[in-house]
């Protein structure tokens, strides 16, 4: 099998001078829009004054969170920075539901949860256009909703619905996208695997993606492959190892989230290809390991789960104590991660340090 | 004189077959359970109630169809992706050409589908598990090929109305047409000719070819049925969801077939309830609820489902 | 023409094969009207198959059929039944899950405003029941009825169908005297409404009791079609046989061959209500026979003893020590076998193949360096075929192909090759041909020789009478009598002990 | 002379079952179709192939399991759930106690959910439908609960190297391991008492009973053995993955029962043809391999996917 990192090839300063410049720029920049071209504000906007604290501890207020899908990092990033912020906030939280992704599930659970008339929902619809009624309904029952990364159609902010916090996902992409070029050193084939879904939050890494590369014109895209999961790792494995056959000379492949990234290392390996370069979106566990490894994953552009959910814990809890005038559209921006900085990454990312796994792997 | 009631009514008792009707009891025993210790949370309110029937609606409809084609031994696992096309092809057709081609495009998915794979089991006597199969990648491939898997949004008001978005007087429209659905299939199954060959074909194959039923016949009905009731789901789900989608109803074969088996159907054919597939689809949607209005984790309702399902089916044999 | 000379059915040339396996050739076969014509022939001779295809269930590969004079092409049992041809399978055409009045209606569903009342076919199931002189709840569900009331359902649907031309394959292979008399009855009344009833029997007694004329196929060839008053039982037998041969069932003097030594004691045996505190031992080389009325609790005793029914009381002894049998595997440790009463659903896998039905239960015996092997397997299937004249094409063919007689052929075979030393058999000459039926007792007499013990039911009493050293005569789950072989003068004694008219 | 060898092929060609071996030539015509046009995609290339083996490995082996348990007459709907829990088991005491505890333990997940439902199945004869039906999402749900649905990594590469991640010389591990699941399999279902007693239990279960086979010992071990089995695939998807999570091998439960029935196995039991199985996966390993080759779309894939299955299916029936 053929060896070799990516640490003792020679990095032309070029392309690292361009990349780093170019990341310098983003940091602290949104480059999404809110749903309706709204711009994006901090996390900082959300914060709680004390007396607003004991408003909100008087209330006794209840939250449930309707999720679109529990079963990964991210979810469970979310799920914990609300939880937490929730208790400290004193909000009970009454249900909280996993939707496998099927909107019909979803508006199931829509209306099971409005049974114990909650406070706040927070949720994160699975599809825009068929959660809305259900989502309508709860708003005219006078509960107060915050949204992840996307809103039901048709609904309007700090009316319908008192916020819309989001990753930026789209700088996501951008990043990735500039990590990858870093690590290529501008130039080679690579191949993209993405999400062959009507699915806004990973066609925004997409588009920031495939736009960031027009300004590496060394890197040409020799196929891109959509998978349907719903076992994406499989499906990326299967993907990748079709690409690495078809094209022998492939040094690097773009995976639109950490779980597939996991089906194109295990290909990659099969293959005797740990020379090859993968970016992908998300700090999860496994991908954390390779980073702080520094082999195949050679960066990634990270969302902040866990303050997402703090601001969304915030903002909801904010409405109900009638406070007007709160951002309608919280964005947090892209953080790129990469064998330098994934331990401080992990813990901005979900506010504890790294796990061991992670941590006692790191390659100086 | 009171005897003269209460022998009849004891005899009923003794009568009772507990093993087949499982799944009354199972249902109301879930029920009592749930409304004591989850009474405050209101799983009593009469909303809520209607919330299980509304969420089971499309379930109970394609289990429907599916007690038939279980009946007659046959297998259907094409009904989720068949959902799915009826639901793009309707919106599509309703956006273009309006409200009856779309309704009669989504309902012509349904008899193509069924009608192939019918038509492969009857006549070419191949199994209908292979060939469902093969159909159900088919079909969901048609359905995102045509929308580039993009929802198809559905503006109608009336169709929405009628089809699951609507409710008719103080009842959901989704409750009216699984109800309707369910006694028609009870009416066939039980008092009808067709209801009784499903049976026959499914209780013995040869036997009823022996007498005189048109076995092949019988298994392409009940799969082109199957294809139909599976379009009308996915032209609910569209009305519910106001929009068409190639994953609308994914997934649903397991659910539908669980809750025929739930039923006291054998998955080995010749027998048939189609009111115990309908308790069998609420048993589920009844847990599902349940579990969520408890506050439990999502761990802890999978767990939870997954033991009261197995707990059930144990106790429904002992002795 | 006047009536009596019409045929109702005549088959002119029929030929048929099973891939490369020709079942019937050029056969001529008819009916008049109001006649009662037998067809007889060895196992496998294809009388099955002649009127599978007169009932639509095979197609012929040549030859015409006309029913009344008119020629019908038959191509399913749709056509057969607009023809007005009825027929009562060998293999029973019963589904399982539906009710015996639904069974008896299938296809031909009463209904009321349109849809179908399952009263009312239970009221017409029970009307023709009653015809029929036999006891059976309608509204049983086929599944969980004995063997003997799935033939009495199987004749009643017939029977509903009106037809003109009635077919019946072996209806009395498993009912006793009792209901055979009934039959014959109702028999008799058919044929005076002008209906041709075509009736396959492997009983003599039987074919000479209600049958005008008899035809005889061997290995798919007619050989014989006479009037019975002009040909004797020797001469149909050696048509059907193709030889000369002395079939009769005499009973053989076999006292001296039995010895004292009991080998199995059952003692105040109980099960559920269908066995009561049945007590009784079998002696070494002794042929121990069962008689009862349907439903006297014969299989239900045989069952007790296999470990198939749970006793609920009792002890069993065997060479004078206790056993405690709660499934067939401990029987089957202890050297009992029982050759159930129903082969196709207790005998019989019948998808697999007739090799693979043989081995099952010696299968541990026919390895080499540790697995099975094919050549063992093969080498002892053909053993048994051969032993019991068992015909299959190959031996490979799945045995549900096989006819109805070479079916139970092998079932005793796989039973006997375990090599058994309680042998408890239970109506196991049903559907099997004259020839074979002696050579069946003939074995029976010799296993028991050779120091064996032999527990057998049967609803035939030639048969029980011909080899029992001893009869118990059951009734009501309880023990009525048990006679010595030579206390019992003749059948008609037997008869009336079973009744329980004689103490 | 010629003669001796020409007439003996003859006859097995004659005697050849073309409807119960379709899988087989379906098998070689796809391929041929496929390296034909996907020659220069490098479908042909060695390493390609063994990937497609890789690919089906797990699958296969849990396909082998699963031929027992449908020959048997039974279905086992929870070793995607199993796979998923053995892996993220195996992981977490692989962490914290080693190697050899970490395999045990990944082992006796399978060991411990299979002998539950086989124990319920065998002794309280409650239809393996619902059982598995429960045990899925019960073992799933423990899965995600005692990882918060996080993946666990491992880091152990001795583990990593023998569970299918690592080759024995030229051969992939994975194959290895699919090869012997296959050959034990083979032998166990045609050339042992025990595979014929599963296949008498599953043709006739009442005649089984009376010719002393111990039916319900038979139903409990072939499911103990799907538990085992899927438990052994989730330690190699964990190995591959060098991690564990709940969602290895979800959904597997479908591609499992399709590639032993593909096989020739009976739905309806009495059959077990564990090579026609492994073809079966083989079988649409190599179509996903081949379309996805061919750089089709993920929805042209699934319809022409579709097709493939349903016209093998249909043609093996044609006379
Ligand atoms: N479906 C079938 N496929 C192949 N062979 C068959 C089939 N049915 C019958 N046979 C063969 O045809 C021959 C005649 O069978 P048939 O059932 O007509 O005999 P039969 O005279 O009724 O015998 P029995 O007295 O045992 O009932 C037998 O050798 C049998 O194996
Ligand atoms: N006419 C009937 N209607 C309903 N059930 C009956 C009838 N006759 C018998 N049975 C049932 O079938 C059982 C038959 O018992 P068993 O088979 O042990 O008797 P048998 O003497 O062997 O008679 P058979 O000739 O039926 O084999 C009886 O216990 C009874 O429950
Ligand atoms: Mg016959
Ligand atoms: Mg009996």
């Amino acid at each position: 099998s053929v060896s070799g990192t990516t640490t003792e090839e020679a990095v032309d300063s070029d392309i690292a001078a361009t990349v780093d410049a170019a990341l310098a720029a983003l940091d602290g920049q949104v480059l999404s829009l809110g749903p309706n071209g709204e711009t994006p504000s901090g996390f900082e906007t959300t914060e709680v004054s004390d007396e607003d604290l004991a408003a909100i501890k008087a209330g006794g207020f209840t939250a449930a969170i309707v999720m679109h899908y529990g079963g990964n990092d991210w979810a469970t990033a979310q799920i914990e920075g609300l939880k937490s912020e929730f208790a400290r906030l004193g909000i009970e939280v009454v249900a909280v539901t996993d939707a496998d992704f099927k909107p019909e599930k979803q508006v199931s659970d829509i209306e099971t949860v409005m049974a114990l008339n909650p406070d706040i929902i927070v949720s994160i619809p699975t599809d825009p256009v068929a959660t809305a009624a259900a989502f309508q309904k709860a708003a005219a029952a006078g509960i107060k909703l915050v949204f992840m990364d996307n809103v039901p159609a048709g609904m309007v902010g700090g009316q319908d619905y008192v916020s819309v916090v989001s990753a930026d996902n789209k700088g996501n992409g951008v990043v990735s996208a500039h990590l990858l070029a870093k690590a290529l050193n501008g130039k080679g084939q690579i191949g993209l695997i993405y999400h062959d879904a009507d699915f806004f939050v990973t066609k925004q890494r997409f588009d920031g993606f495939k736009e960031t590369l027009t300004q590496y014109p060394d890197i040409e895209v020799v196929e891109e492959k959509g998978i349907g999961g719903p076992d994406f790792a499989g499906d990326a494995q299967a993907a990748a190892t079709a690409l690495l056959t078809k094209y022998p000379d492939l040094s690097g492949i773009w995976g639109v989230w950490d779980v597939p990234a996991e089906g194109i290392m295990a290909a990659a390996r099969e293959a005797g290809r740990l020379d090859l370069k993968i970016a992908t979106q998300d700090l999860g566990t496994n991908v954390a390991i390779q980073l702080a490894k520094n082999e195949l994953i050679v960066g990634l552009g990270a969302q902040r789960p866990f303050d997402q959910g703090v601001a969304e814990a915030r903002l909801g809890a904010l409405a109900m104590i009638g406070k007007t005038g709160l951002p309608i559209f919280v964005a947090m921006g892209a953080l790129p991660v990469s064998h330098e900085n994934v331990l401080e990454a992990w813990k901005t990312v979900y506010s504890v340090d790294a796990p061991d796994a992670v941590s006692s792997v790191y390659k100086k | 004189m009171t005897n003269s009631i209460v022998a009849p009514a004891l005899n009923l008792l003794k009568r009772f077959e507990w093993q087949k009707n499982i799944i009354y009891i199972g249902f109301v025993a879930v029920f009592i359970l749930f409304a004591v210790t989850l009474g405050d949370s209101g799983f009593t309110n009469p909303n809520n109630l209607l919330n299980i029937f509304r969420q089971v609606a499309t379930i109970s409809i394609m289990a429907v169809a599916m007690t038939f084609v279980i009946a007659a031994a046959e297998i259907d696992l094409s009904i989720g992706s068949i959902a799915g096309l009826a639901s793009v092809v309707t919106a599509m057709t309703l956006n273009t050409f309006g409200l009856i081609p779309g309704i009669l495009a989504g309902l012509l998915v349904g008899v193509i589908a069924g009608a192939i794979s019918g038509g492969l089991v009857a006549w070419l006597k191949v199994p209908s598990f292979l060939v469902t199969l093969g159909m159900l990648g088919l079909v969901v491939g048609i359905a995102r090929w045509i929308t580039a898997s993009a929802p198809v949004p559905i503006a109608d008001m009336t169709y929405v109305a009628i089809f699951g978005g609507g409710d008719f007087g103080p009842i959901p429209g989704l409750l009216v047409w699984a109800l309707v659905a369910v006694v028609l299939g009870a009416v066939v199954m039980n008092k009808t000719k067709f209801g009784r060959h499903v049976r026959a074909t499914g209780g013995n194959l040869v036997a009823a070819g022996y007498t005189g039923v048109n076995t092949a016949k019988v298994k392409f009905t009940v799969l082109l049925m199957s294809g139909v009731f599976a379009a009308l789901a996915g032209m609910l789900y569209a009305g519910r969801l106001q929009s068409g989608r190639f994953q609308w109803g994914t997934g649903d074969e397991l659910s539908v077939i669980a809750a025929v088996i739930l039923g006291g159907t054998s998955l080995f054919g010749g027998r048939g309830q189609v009111i115990g597939t309908l308790f069998g689809a609420l048993f589920v949607g009844l847990i599902n609820n349940g579990l969520i209005l408890a506050g439990l984790d999502v761990s802890q309702q999978q767990v939870v489902r997954g033991a009261i399902i197995i707990l059930a089916v144990a106790l429904s044999r002992k002795k | 023409m006047s009536q009596a000379t019409v045929n109702a059915v005549q088959m002119q040339g029929i030929e048929k094969s099973f891939g490369s396996n020709p079942v019937l050739k050029k056969v001529d076969f008819s009916v008049k009207v109001g006649e009662v014509h037998a067809l007889a022939g060895e196992n496998g001779a294809g009388k099955s198959t002649l009127m599978k295809i007169l009932q639509g269930v095979y197609t012929k590969d040549a030859g015409t059929i006309s029913v009344a004079g008119v020629p019908v092409e038959i191509t399913d049992t749709f056509d057969a039944r607009k023809a007005g041809v009825g027929m009562v399978f060998q293999e029973f055409s019963l589904i399982p899950t539906l009710t015996v009045a639904q069974n008896i209606y299938l296809t031909n569903e009463p209904t009321k405003f349109g849809l179908i009342s399952d009263s009312k076919a239970k009221e017409m199931a029970a009307e023709l029941f009653e015809q029929m002189q036999v006891v059976v709840d309608p509204s049983s569900t086929v599944e969980n009825l004995p063997t003997a009331l799935w033939q009495l359902t199987e004749i009643a649907k017939a029977l509903a169908q009106d037809a003109k031309v009635l077919i019946m394959d072996e209806p009395t292979a498993s009912l006793a005297k009792h209901e055979a008399e009934a039959l014959f009855d109702l028999i008799v009344r058919l044929k005076a409404k002008g209906i041709a009833i075509i009736y396959i029997s492997h009983r003599m007694d039987e074919v000479y009791r209600i049958a005008d004329r008899i035809t005889v196929l061997r290995d798919g060839v007619r050989v014989l079609t006479e009037s019975l008053a002009q040909v004797t039982p020797v001469q149909i037998v050696e048509a059907i046989v193709g030889r000369t041969s002395a079939a009769h069932l005499v009973h053989l003097d076999r006292s001296s061959k039995i010895s004292r030594e009991i080998v199995l004691e059952v003692e105040n045996l109980s099960s559920g209500t269908k066995l009561v505190d049945v007590s009784f031992s079998v002696q070494k080389g002794e042929i121990l026979g069962l008689a009862g009325l349907m439903g006297s609790g014969r299989t239900e005793l045989l069952n007790t003893i296999f470990g198939v029914a749970k006793a609920n009381t009792g002890t069993i002894r065997i060479n004078g020590k206790q056993v405690k049998i709660s499934s067939p595997r401990e029987a089957i440790k202890n050297r009992i076998a029982l050759i159930p009463e129903d082969r196709r659903s207790q005998g019989l896998v019948l998808d697999h193949p007739v090799t693979e039905n043989l081995t099952l239960p010696v299968i541990d015996s026919l390895k080499s360096r540790g697995f099975l092997s094919t050549k063992k397997i093969l080498q002892k299937s053909l053993e048994i075929i051969q032993q019991f004249a068992i015909k299959a094409a190959q031996p490979s063919i799945r045995v549900g192909a096989l006819s109805g007689g070479n079916q139970q052929k092998v079932v005793i075979g796989k039973w006997l090759a375990t090599d058994p030393s309680i042998l408890m058999m239970d109506e196991p000459t049903a559907g099997v041909d004259i020839g074979t039926k002696s050579e069946i007792l003939d074995l029976v007499r010799a296993i028991a020789d050779s120091g064996k013990s032999v527990i057998l039911s049967s609803s035939e009493l030639p048969e029980l009478l011909a080899v029992s050293d001893r009869i118990l005569v059951l009734k009501d789950g309880k023990v009525l009598t048990s006679l010595q072989r030579n206390e019992i003068p003749n059948e008609e004694f037997l008869q009336l002990a079973i009744q329980g008219a004689q103490k």
